[in-house]
């Protein structure tokens, strides 16, 4: 702990009346590393928190510290009665601290902010480990040795703390295994980069290649595209379930994409949100470390049988995803458009 | 004598703070060679820059061949057949000799270049006006010097038959030789009826070549003669404000 | 360097009082220096007068689409979330004055701090020692940039793209995959959050007053003694009066409680003062030296500047020293704000640094523009994203909503700027 | 516009025989043409060449370092991957020769492509409809930018940053809750991911050679009708048998089987000869044409432009919108090669655009520079990547090296330049 | 005669193919007024921007004051005391007048400008240059007329006491009244003992001014006379080359 909030004084918050402690204040951290924020997550926390008798006001930071500061700045002098951050670059911890400062209880949302009240998540690493899992899993089917096999690892932008996690955990159950990285680009959250990365990679290995773990189904996409090229089908990991990860994995081009079903993480956080709001102290299965509670929500792995769950929950359009090429896997795994 | 193919009444032009031009009337003749001189910073270029099209006039009447025409832009006074050679050359550097002369204007054969009749036609048109030191007309602008920028710039005025000529201190960077040929050229361009206006300081080439000759004073014109009908020496009296337009000398 | 006396001109031209002077744009009362400035604004020398007007309206707007933009509250956060960015334009003005660019100018911030707290927080330094180190990384930074670009003569805008790339390597390298530290140094979090007691605010607005009389007062002194006309002096006192009101304004404002708890939060952010001293320093460089004469020449025509035996190649290599020391104090202002570094900072503050001096009426081609300009600029940016904040817009709508406020922004000044200075070049 | 006829000069100056020419530098034979092309090389003029002794240099070290970077497969991967930033190098050389700057044209890449494959994957559009909307939607980007700089007067820079983020928010609103789109269409894959038979190489060489000859004899047939000397016939032959050299050596290379699966992979990418003709349509136009000509004027000088009744103003515009164009087919080789989609392509692209452009020797100021040079330059650009894929480096050390080769190469084209053309401005 | 100031041998300079000066000899002597005359691309600016420093010459040797120097930039020659008016003037537009007559050369006081009485000594100077029309000494040089600028420059090289001051063309836009001014103030520096090298292409100017006549023939320097013991027709015999070194008429 330090003085950062020091002129910002520290007791009960959301004093100027009824109107701000109604007040749900979410930050969304970016745009550009998934497309989950602005398209999945806002709508449902919107949604759930309104019909909870919240106020919203949803904002994102688009990928820069220093708006995140400043739409902090703009929700604290609105009043707020409950904070959602998510995390950007770090940019989270301040703002939960001149939060908690005024009095106002904070969820750290998705990825993990140091004092916070709550944490709610998917499991970032667990999210790491089914990707790896997937890897692991590929290999056996195809009757691939992992202690010899020849895994390229294309993870996310390392400046992204999340990208860490996912990292993390999928080398736990990687290695586990007995697999070691053949080669490992640089990572990115860029398909154009990634295709040109994996492209590199994979002729440093003479175009052999066994599997890929890949971070996300952005980059897999990329690198789904340059296996195509050289006539390879190997086992690709992915997450984020979205319309061109489930059609890669329909397909049979990715094994699986990790289904984090945002419904589930931002029922957890509004119910939280309310119990907080009511002055009740909820109790978490969980601990971060630090002893931050933690409300963890389980990441789903989506092979092809399980993408007509994606569909069932409603976070996929069964029209835009039997598209074209992909209608006869459709049909083959109970998917109707 | 003809009808004035320009005829400039009440022009009146300010920068901001600064007026240069106070009401300024102005006629020139085809066939008629009209000196415009003055003093450093009368307005002279200012002038002839509001009817190159460069900076429209405030105010101020123009008539060309009788008819009020406006010139908001240089293609305005283009397509009335004007033709000027700038004080300040306005060539492009990085641009060669042939792609300056031609610029607006270049010949062309199924919509490309026709390099080697550009060539042929810069080449000609250069050696007419004394060029010796250009070594190849397809060097860089900015490789040239400033007489040589000069001979380009008039070059380019007198490529393109026009009906209005105006040149703004054409020999003021140039040899003897190159001198002469130009004076040469400007009364060439009389003889074939063209209106040639040229601005220049120097009154004894002004007295060689001109028929009129108007003096500018501080923004105003103090006197237009016909310059069998006067001396140098009555010029200069305008040009420095001795003699005033009465005909008193101060 | 000093000039041994002129040729003497007395043969030709009689004796010279003051009266025979060539003007200097001194000369008549108020009425006529109005006049004379509104023709010269008319003619197209608007400054950052037309930045000023898209703040105005964007204000304007703003408060008319959220009660919360006019209140105490977020002027305060209005000055410290524009902070970062001014300081950034100011940093970049150096360089753009001399029709160059510097891309890595945020990155510069970026792992000037990573070391910064790294070496605080991993290494234990001492904080102004490894803030000293940050320092010295920033002019190692400009240094090297300015030897490519002067010295050797690479376009800037690559040596600072290699660099902006570079940079971030660095600050990967520092920081660690996914690594963050947090800001625990009380003076630096303070910069940004922290206020100066009331009175605190009016001293320094008597101390900004006392300056600005004190070297009108001297440069009319100075102008007496050299027999040249001055302004009359009812300018003066305008002035004076102006700053104060303004001034007084700002202050009183500032100094209201703001807090939205029982504790008062009042006070004028301590952020403020640093700003202006640096903008009061760069200014006086820049319109009062040596220094600063010889960038705008280097910017208006650099061969030029260097027949006149300027050291064209000296005064480039130390404007990238200047923009990237400059660029360092943005990056403190942007830890304090934000509270962490971690392996992307900076990254994405340079084309914004930029923008805030073009709007604020600053000329990529170089050689036209002053340091307020910039400061006007990133205001009028900040606001933006300040008005924004308040409204609770989809990042989708927020981008292009941003994107389609600034190119408006620009436009105001565009077209006065052209309407006045008549539409030279649109044929 | 065609001219009347000249002024007869015949009175001034003798009946001009071709002798009597002022040169043209067509004079002379192999000899004398090679040592007139050295010394101007040697006095500055070097377009592309430190770019291309810049490629060579990175191939050689790179080749060193990896077995992998000499192979047929990695050569073949490079003209992939480097097509999407030759696209988009030669996309900006249209704005860059008027010295202005086309921030948004990686987005304008990005979007585009979120129109083109929402219309098809989620509307149900036939593809060529779509592709037609995607460029139409380039065409009206460019309309934008060229209205707001060319006809308002706002510096590019903040039109197409404004842009920059506009465009990102459509981006979002385009790509909607599906996140990601595949690319499904067979014939937008096959440009990056398929090759044309081998005899289609040869045949494509052969096109060149016939299009290269057939110039070369008109023009010459055309100087020769003026009466103007043409260079001597053997370096006609000269340039056709270097392009035939090279031009047989690649395609022999990329007709190799570079499979390392059982398939054959061998033949020239498709998208080369899609390059190809869009570098030679261009160079055909800036070369070749009014309008390429105004264009440099524009960049040299734009009042003199201006006052030689060019309608500045129209070309400006149009040159943005030349720009958008082509920036649509870069974005077409970047999904080609990625596959999918996504709310944020083509963000990061444009600075390596510029970069490719100065890098191959055009010039930010306006007027200087070819469309090839900036195809070289993306080359270099591209080859950094290329050749540090296959090291496997941690990604700090890469970015860093990425840097710093890129200011290496910058530094071997400004040190050639400098070192022939003499340093005049290095006091 | 005194011993010369400057003293050029063997100059030669080329820029790529072209070769510009070609072994060129010129001496210059305090107290007199050394004229440089030639056709245009003669070699003459070439010639003195080696002298300032601007663009070096590729071989030959300079002497000044008998020492042998090497002048690489042109603060090489401000060092010793050589001040140039370029033909192509050299200002800042974007700076005002004073600021550009001043520049590298700023009075300061406490390091800091001291403007007034550098407005002060540009108003004397433009003043004693016939300067009328210029309103105010803060204008920036963009808005002065062609003539303005000139005498702009002058004013800047004459400001500061130099040993050599170097003129090319420097009447070439300037008017009737300021050519007069401009001579007068030559023949005034030579008279304090300054070294003063002028080229002209006016030959009435350069009889009336200079002491010494040097005539540049395609980078050979192909005369070298006294003024009073030549006549102008000599003089142009050599600039258009009819006249040759040996004497002969071609
Ligand atoms: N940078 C350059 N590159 C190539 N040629 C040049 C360059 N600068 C000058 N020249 C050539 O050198 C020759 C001499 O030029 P210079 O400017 O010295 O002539 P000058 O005698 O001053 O002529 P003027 O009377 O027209 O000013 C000209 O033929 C010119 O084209
Ligand atoms: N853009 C401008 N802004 C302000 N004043 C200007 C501008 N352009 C010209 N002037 C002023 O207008 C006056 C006339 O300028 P102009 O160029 O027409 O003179 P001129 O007669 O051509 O002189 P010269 O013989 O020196 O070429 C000058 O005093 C000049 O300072
Ligand atoms: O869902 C992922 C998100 O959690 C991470 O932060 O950025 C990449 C995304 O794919
Ligand atoms: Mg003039
Ligand atoms: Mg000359």
């Amino acid at each position: 702990g330090c003085s950062g909030g020091a002129g910002e004084g520290d007791g009960g918050g959301g004093s100027d009346g009824g109107e701000a402690a109604t007040r749900a204040c979410v930050i969304l951290p970016d745009a550009a590393s998934s497309p989950r924020w602005e398209n999945n997550d806002r709508p449902y926390l919107e949604e759930g928190l309104t019909e909870a008798g919240f106020e919203t006001d949803i904002q994102n930071a688009q990928g820069d510290t220093n708006k995140y500061a400043t739409i902090a700045d703009q929700q604290l002098s609105k009043g707020c009665g409950v904070m959602l951050l998510v995390d950007y670059n770090g940019a989270g911890a301040a703002v939960a601290e001149k939060a908690k400062a005024e009095g106002i209880p904070v969820i750290a949302y998705d990825r993990p902010i140091e004092g916070v009240d709550y944490y709610v998540s998917f499991d970032n690493v667990e999210v790491g480990r089914l990707e790896g899992q997937s890897i692991v899993d590929g290999l056996a089917a195809a009757g691939k040795d992992p202690a010899t096999a020849k895994v390229v690892y294309m993870g996310g932008d390392p400046a992204d703390g999340n990208a860490k996690m996912f990292h993390d955990g999928a080398v736990e159950v990687m290695e586990e295994a007995g697999i070691t990285p053949a080669a490992e680009p640089p990572g990115v959250w860029d398909g154009d980069k990634s295709a040109t990365n994996f492209e590199q990679a994979l002729t440093s290995l003479g175009g052999v290649v066994d599997a890929v773990w890949v971070a996300n189904d952005t980059n897999a996409a990329g690198v789904i595209t340059v296996l195509d090229k050289n006539g390879l089908t190997v086992p690709v990991s992915g997450q984020d379930a979205s319309i061109a990860g489930l059609q890669n994995v329909l397909l049979g081009k990715q094994t699986a994409t990790v289904y984090k079903p945002i419904k589930l993480e931002a029922d957890a956080a509004i119910e939280l949100a309310t119990a907080l709001l009511e002055g009740e102290t909820p109790t978490a299965d969980q601990e971060l470390e630090d002893g931050t509670p933690y409300i963890a929500v389980t990441p789903q792995l989506v092979g092809p049988e399980q993408v007509v769950d994606v569909v069932d929950a409603g976070d996929a359009d069964p029209a835009e995803l039997c598209e074209g090429e992909v209608a006869a896997a459709c049909e083959q795994y109970g998917i109707s458009g | 004598m003809d009808a004035p193919i320009i005829e400039l009444s009440g022009v009146v032009k300010s920068f901001g703070p600064v007026s240069v031009l106070k009401g300024v009337d102005l006629k020139a003749y085809p066939g008629k060679v009209t000196a415009l001189v003055g003093d450093n910073g009368a307005g002279k270029s200012t002038l002839i820059k509001g009817l190159a099209g460069v900076q429209p006039y405030d105010e101020g009447v123009v008539r060309f061949d009788g008819e009020e025409v406006t010139l908001h832009t240089p293609r305005d006074a283009a397509h009335l057949g004007i033709e000027v050679v700038y004080q300040d050359l306005a060539l492009c550097e990085n641009l060669d000799i042939v792609q300056n002369m031609f610029l607006g204007r270049e010949e062309t054969a199924f919509g490309t270049f026709d390099e080697g009749r550009m060539e042929r036609q810069a080449s000609d048109t250069l050696r007419s006006l004394s060029v010796r030191t250009v070594k190849s007309v397809r060097q860089k602008v900015s490789s040239l010097s400033g007489g040589q920028r000069q001979t380009v710039a008039i070059a380019r005025a007198v490529l393109k038959k026009a009906r209005v000529v105006i040149l703004d201190e054409p020999t003021a960077a140039l040899g003897v030789a190159q001198t002469e040929q130009v004076l040469n050229l400007v009364r060439r361009l009389a003889d074939q009826g063209v209106a040639v206006i040229i601005i220049s300081h120097n009154l004894v080439d002004v007295f060689a070549v001109a028929d009129h000759v108007n003096v500018l004073y501080l923004g105003q014109m103090v006197a237009s003669l016909d310059t069998g009908e006067t001396t140098s020496d009555d010029v200069v009296g305008y040009i420095t404000g001795t003699k005033t337009p009465t005909g008193a000398t101060a | 360097m000093t000039t041994q006396g002129t040729v003497p001109t007395s043969e030709a031209a009689p004796d010279p009082g003051v009266g025979d002077l060539i003007g200097s744009g001194q000369e008549g009362g108020v009425g006529d220096q109005v006049r004379a400035w509104w023709q010269r604004v008319r003619s197209g020398e608007m400054g950052a007068l037309p930045a000023v007007g898209g703040f105005i309206v964007l204000s304007v707007m703003f408060s008319i689409l959220s009660p919360f933009f006019l209140t105490e509250r977020n002027f305060a956060n209005l000055m410290t979330q524009a902070a970062t960015l001014v300081m950034l334009g100011m940093a970049l003005v150096f360089v753009i004055l001399l029709g160059e660019i510097d891309l890595s100018a945020g990155v510069t911030a970026g792992v000037t701090m990573c070391i910064f707290i790294v070496l605080v927080n991993v290494q234990g330094f001492n904080w102004i020692v490894a803030l000293a180190i940050a320092f010295a990384t920033g002019i190692a930074i400009g240094t090297f940039i300015g030897f490519f670009v002067a010295r050797v003569g690479i376009p800037s805008f690559v040596v600072t793209l290699g660099l902006f790339l570079g940079l971030q390597g660095l600050e990967l390298m520092i920081i660690g995959s996914g690594g963050l530290y947090r800001v625990q140094i009380p003076e630096i979090l303070a910069i940004q959050n922290s206020n100066m007691p009331p009175w605190a605010g009016w001293a320094m607005l008597v101390v900004i007053l006392a300056v600005s009389a004190g070297t009108s007062f001297w440069d009319r002194a100075r102008r007496a003694r050299a027999g040249v006309p001055n302004r009359t002096i009812a300018l003066v006192w305008i002035k004076l009066g102006v700053i104060a009101a303004l001034g007084g304004t700002v202050v009183f404002i500032l100094n209201q409680d703001r807090g939205q708890s029982i504790r008062a939060v009042q006070g004028v952010p301590i952020v403020v003062p640093i700003v202006l001293v640096i903008l009061w320093i760069g200014t006086f460089v820049l319109d009062r030296t040596r220094y600063g004469r010889y960038i705008y020449a280097i910017g208006g025509n650099a061969e030029a500047a260097r027949r006149a035996g300027i050291k064209v190649v000296l005064i480039r290599w130390t404007a990238f020293i200047v923009c990237s020391s400059l660029a360092v104090v943005a990056g403190l202002f942007s830890i304090s704000k934000v509270g962490s570094v971690d392996a992307a900072a900076g990254r994405d503050l340079v084309l914004s640094g930029v923008a805030a001096a073009v709007v604020g009426g600053v000329s990529l081609f170089g050689g036209r523009g002053r340091l307020l300009h910039a400061a006007i600029g990133a205001l009028v940016i900040a606001v933006i994203t300040n008005g924004l904040g308040l409204l609770n817009l989809p990042a989708g709508v927020n981008y292009a909503v941003t994107g389609g406020v600034l190119i408006l922004a620009a436009t105001v000044d565009a077209v006065s700027r052209h309407r006045a200075g008549g539409a030279v070049l649109r044929t």
